[in-house]
């Protein structure tokens, strides 16, 4: 469903992200994982549109998005969500989510809605801010870490994308929270392909992994090979066992 | 030398430093360790005063800094190469070094026999320089202010190795000063570090001389590797 | 030949606006705050000179000693404004830009209030009354002059001083600046000080080619502005393009298609942000 | 935004009562007549334009996140439209209306197409701009618009001064009303998106900067009516009109009323022009000192204006 080929995005004379062939199937929930500076973000923000890769191609579809701006990626179905949480901060959870929902269904630039449409959205909204446990009314600048987090999820699955993007979803959260952000994840049906440090949340989550190392990919795999492997391991832990005596 | 206590901070509503505390002798490199994304680059942003402490304590000496800005914190002799470098871009090397001399045993020319390949660009700007230089510059800015304690944060990331072996070698000839080195590239770390932490969620969790730690395999998977 | 003595004028015109504009842009580049009093601070210079000494021409000394009262005016005026905008520092752009308009305002009014609103003019200073090369306006070459030597000044100051370098440093990363243990604050004063004082310096030296009236405060904030747009923000060598530019534009469009000047203004500065959206030495953000 | 925050569980009861609150003013507003002398019914029409200009600028800074400090270009140019459709077209006072907003209509896009590409500071000072390239445009235009001494002999409208004001009312109600639906319809809602976080809307599939500029041309087209009513009340109109002067005692109305919200702009608008009016014979020139003092004393004292201080009490 998403194919990645040969992507590459220079920056200077740094390849942040140096020739990334990879794929993603229908339904399968893949995490990305390696060290900082591995390019993982680079390679989000190249999938999701909000940079132009210096070389290679994105096929979403079966169809090249390589050079679609993000708003059409998005309406697409193409969802993500960000590294540092990325709300209306000044806007409810309800029109938070309702945003989202009136993009999807192609309403947002309407001037006036019917109150049949306005209550439909609103019920649409409603059960996406319940699946992710969350109250309508709060202002979204309100909300405690996890709360944001879980609301920006709510957000990209009112867009009901095909394929979900999550950024480091669990950063800044307590291990309670990311155990329990963990299992409302796990009950998704989306495509998913997940950047994330918290390696209890990722093996929890995937059920593939792959693993960046300075722009490569360096392993592929299970979660079970990937924690069996020496490579993984080696990128992890430095560049050698020498080091120990 | 330098005490931290229970130190708490974060960002907005995000609390990142859980009741973090560490001591590091006078005189030694201890280097901290963890994943991506536990706080450590927090850490350092805390005792430099860039991130707001929200309760703890961090005693430097006789002075507790924790509630000072960054600039008194400067002036109590702490001093800061940042992740990412952060040089001045429009400001030459030689001009950078000049406005970051103060009195002490650092001077311009010392820091350029630390790092030769910085003399030969003196002259060059800030954003004309490599990744390896930018990092040279701002570890000289950090050393022209004497510092009584050195935070240094991830210096070999994005470097290429043989730049890194450069860096290590400089940062192993500063010894006796006191440093907190953040670094990812454990075979940096263990070159210049006395000591080692290990961070897990915002708090140290592991503690060890340099030596135990390169006898302690397992420690190392726990804290910084992929497997559980 | 006339269209030369034009492009000549807008020589001239573009130094002024660069004395104006390189304040402006430094205090930006410094406080993040857009300081809409700049212009008001032109006119006090001018407003000053001329409560001092009228219209009437002066020796050469004491206009010179006029433009160093307004310098003084300047400096005072630059602490009343940066110790009104510091419970806002907070508060946000818009609000800030609010409160500097509304300074502006202030001061304006006033100065129209302590003179009167008619036009006046300051005289060129004797010995600079008269024309050289024939027709040329003696006192537009001495504004030139003075220009390029502020300019040249300015230059010197920021690229080769240990202050230009604080100050450049206080632009690039004023965090890690203070990290090295320098007080931000205290440079952040001394460049409102001295962008405030070049631009009531600027309002003495352009008496006696711009009219003193009302509006003349939003006419050469406007045109200050449009300076620091094209040339980019916080940026001494597009502040000096930008002013340059932006003379030549406007004296030659008035004189050439004296209709279309307007336009014209705008359409170079759309087309400066359309191709280059930072301006011409504008970074990137 | 910081609206839509305090209304809290009881926002349907509450939009019930600002109805009718909405409801009785009309009412009262429009008997004005069998209460006042015509000057002062002249006067209170021309508070209740500028008033509707106030409230556009409100959507646009408040609402939209916009800070435009060039506002008056679009009294300009709907008045310079309407009048001049009065001179050269049609006497009818409803078209010389619509010619004037599409007017507004057409030089928002012109200069929102733009304008809306920047941010931040450059926004502000690209407004500016275009305000005061607005002014030069109308002076040094001569053949068209009479230059520095202003359209002159455009025909009057024709209507009585109670007529005129009902008319006025008229447009001002329709104007304000479209306002307020606008924004608490979807596109007002997705502008209040783009003024919080204009990434998160790029990744929602919106295209932002159409987002903007829609704001753009719905301020600039209630704005241009309500120049065109200006325009009609006094049947003259000159660069004067629109002057940074006249976008700072917009931006004054719209502080003094409380950015968060359309009807405190416009209850300032009508205000101050009463009192610009009324204390004009006694202070002359000085109005325009007082004017800087209460800007200044605004941003320090009134973050939210006078009403939305009142509404976070309440709240």
């Amino acid at each position: 469903m998403l194919r990645l080929h040969e992507l590459t995005m220079r920056f200077g004379a740094l390849n942040a992200v140096d020739g990334v062939s990879l794929s993603v199937g229908e339904g399968e929930r893949r995490a990305l994982i390696g060290p900082n500076g591995a390019g993982k973000s680079t390679l989000f923000a190249m999938i999701a549109g909000a940079l132009r890769p210096s070389g290679g191609t994105i096929e979403f579809d079966g169809q090249d998005v390589t050079g679609l701006p993000e708003h059409r990626r998005a309406r697409r179905g193409i969802a993500r969500t960000f590294q540092h949480s990325s709300l209306f901060a000044g806007l409810s959870c309800a029109e938070n989510v309702a945003l989202a929902v009136r993009a999807r269904r192609g309403l947002g630039m309407r001037a006036w809605l019917g109150s049949g449409r306005n209550m439909d959205i609103k019920r649409e909204v409603t059960g996406y801010l319940d699946l992710m446990e969350l109250s309508e009314e709060r202002p979204a600048g309100a909300l405690s870490h996890g709360e944001a987090r879980r609301l920006e999820v709510a957000m990209a699955l009112a867009q009901q994308p095909r394929l979900l993007l999550l950024d480091e979803p669990a950063a800044g959260m307590s291990s309670a929270e990311s155990a329990r952000f963990a299992e409302l994840i796990q009950n998704l049906d989306t495509t998913l392909l997940i950047v994330e440090h918290d390696l209890d949340v990722v093996f929890a989550v995937a059920s593939h992994v792959t693993v960046l190392a300075s722009g490569k990919v360096i392993a592929d795999g299970s979660p079970a090979e990937i924690k069996a492997s020496a490579e993984v391991e080696r990128v992890y832990l430095g560049t050698a066992k020498e080091i120990w005596c | 030398m330098l005490t931290v206590e229970a130190l708490t901070s974060g960002y907005g509503q995000g609390q990142v430093l859980h009741e973090a505390a560490m001591e590091l002798p006078p005189g030694k490199a201890v280097a901290v360790l963890g994943r991506n994304g536990v706080g450590k680059t927090t850490f350092v942003h805390t005792l430099m005063g860039l991130v707001k402490p929200w309760s703890g304590s961090i005693r430097l000496g006789d002075d507790e800094l924790a509630g000072l800005d960054t600039r008194q914190i400067a002036r109590h002799g702490v001093r800061i190469v940042p992740q990412g470098r952060r040089v001045y871009r429009s400001l030459t090397v030689e001009e950078t070094l000049a406005i970051s001399s103060g009195p002490g045993e650092w001077t311009i020319e010392r820091v350029y026999e630390l790092f030769p390949s910085l003399a030969a660009r003196r002259g060059h700007r800030g954003d004309q320089l490599s990744g390896g230089e930018q990092e040279m510059l701002a570890i000289g800015r950090a050393l022209l202010g004497n510092p009584r304690l050195l935070l240094l944060d991830e210096p070999s990331e994005g470097l290429a190795p043989l730049v890194v072996e450069e860096l290590g070698r400089a940062l192993s000839s500063l010894e006796g000063m006191s440093i907190i080195l953040v670094e990812q590239n454990l075979h940096l770390a263990v070159a210049v570090a006395d000591e080692v932490r290990c961070m897990v969620k915002g708090s140290f969790v592991y503690q060890a001389t340099t030596a135990e730690f390169r006898r302690d395999p397992a420690a190392a998977k726990e804290y910084l590797g992929v497997g559980s | 030949m006339s269209l030369l003595v034009t492009a000549f004028d807008g020589i001239a015109f573009g130094c002024l606006l660069f004395v104006l504009a390189v304040g402006l842009t430094m205090i930006f580049g410094l406080l993040d705050v857009l300081n809409l009093a700049h212009g008001a601070l032109y006119m006090a210079g001018g407003y000053l000179a001329f409560l001092v000494i009228g219209e009437v021409p002066t020796s050469l000394a004491v206009f010179i000693g006029v433009a160093l009262l307004a310098v003084v005016a300047g400096l005072v005026l630059g602490g009343g404004l940066s110790v009104a905008i510091r419970p806002l520092t907070r508060r946000g752009h818009l609000d800030q830009a609010l409160l500097t308009m509304g300074l502006a305002i202030l001061l304006s009014e006033f100065l129209l209030q302590v003179a009167d609103r008619g036009f006046h003019s300051l005289a060129a200073p004797r010995g600079l009354d008269g024309s050289i090369a024939g027709s040329y306006p003696a006192y537009r070459v001495a504004v030139i002059v003075a220009g390029l030597a502020i300019a040249g000044a300015t230059f010197w100051i920021f690229e080769r001083t240990r202050a230009g370098a604080l100050v450049r440093a206080a632009v690039d990363d004023p965090e890690m600046l203070a990290a090295s243990g320098v007080n931000v604050r205290r440079i952040r004063l001394s460049v409102v000080l001295a962008g405030c004082a070049l631009a009531t310096l600027a309002g003495v030296l352009g008496g006696p080619l711009l009219n003193l009236r009302a509006g003349l405060d939003t006419e050469v904030l406007v045109l200050a502005l449009i300076v620091i747009v094209v040339g980019g923000l916080a940026s001494i060598r597009g502040a000096a393009l930008g002013a340059l530019l932006i003379g030549q534009v406007q004296t030659l469009g008035v004189a050439l298609v004296p209709e279309l000047a307007a336009y014209l203004l705008f359409a170079v500065m759309a087309a400066v942000l359309l191709w280059r959206p930072a301006g011409l030495f504008g970074r990137a953000t | 935004m910081r609206e839509s925050v305090m209304r809290g569980g009881d926002a349907r009861m509450s939009r019930l009562t600002r109805r009718l609150a909405f409801a009785a003013a009309l009412v009262l507003l429009a008997a004005m007549p069998y209460m006042l002398d015509a000057y002062r019914l002249d006067l209170l029409a021309g508070g209740l334009a500028y008033g509707l200009m106030a409230a556009s600028l409100a959507f646009l800074v408040g609402h939209g996140g916009l800070p435009s400090l060039g506002h008056a270009a679009f009294l300009g140019v709907g008045a310079y439209a309407a009048g001049l459709t009065a001179k050269h077209v049609t006497p009818n006072v409803a078209l010389q209306l619509l010619v004037a907003i599409a007017a507004g209509v057409l030089f928002a896009l012109l200069t929102g197409w733009f304008a809306v590409r920047t941010r931040g500071f450059f926004f502000l000072m690209f407004t500016l701009a275009i305000g005061e390239i607005a002014v030069q445009a109308a002076t040094r235009s001569t053949r068209v618009t009479g230059g520095d001494n202003g359209l002159a002999d455009i025909p009057p409208t024709g209507l009585d001064v109670v007529t005129f004001y009902w008319w006025a009312l008229a447009v001002v109600a329709v104007g304000f009303g479209v306002l307020v639906l606008l924004r608490d319809g979807p596109l007002g809602r997705s502008i209040a998106g783009a003024r919080e976080n204009e990434a998160r809307m790029a990744a929602l599939g919106y295209h932002v900067t159409g987002v903007r500029l829609a704001a753009v041309v719905i301020a600039g087209a209630v704005c241009a009516a309500g120049g065109a009513l200006v325009e009609q009340k006094d049947t003259f109109v000159a660069p004067t009109h629109l002057e940074i002067g006249v976008s700072v005692l917009l931006l004054i109305m719209v502080l003094l009323g409380g950015r968060q919200t359309l009807i405190g702009p416009l209850i300032a608008g009508v205000g101050l022009i009463v009192l610009r009016s009324v204390t004009s014979t006694a202070l002359g020139e000085l109005w325009l000192l007082v004017e800087g003092a209460l800007f200044v004393i605004c941003v320090y004292l009134l973050p939210n204006g006078l009403l939305g201080r009142r509404r976070a009490q309440a709240a």
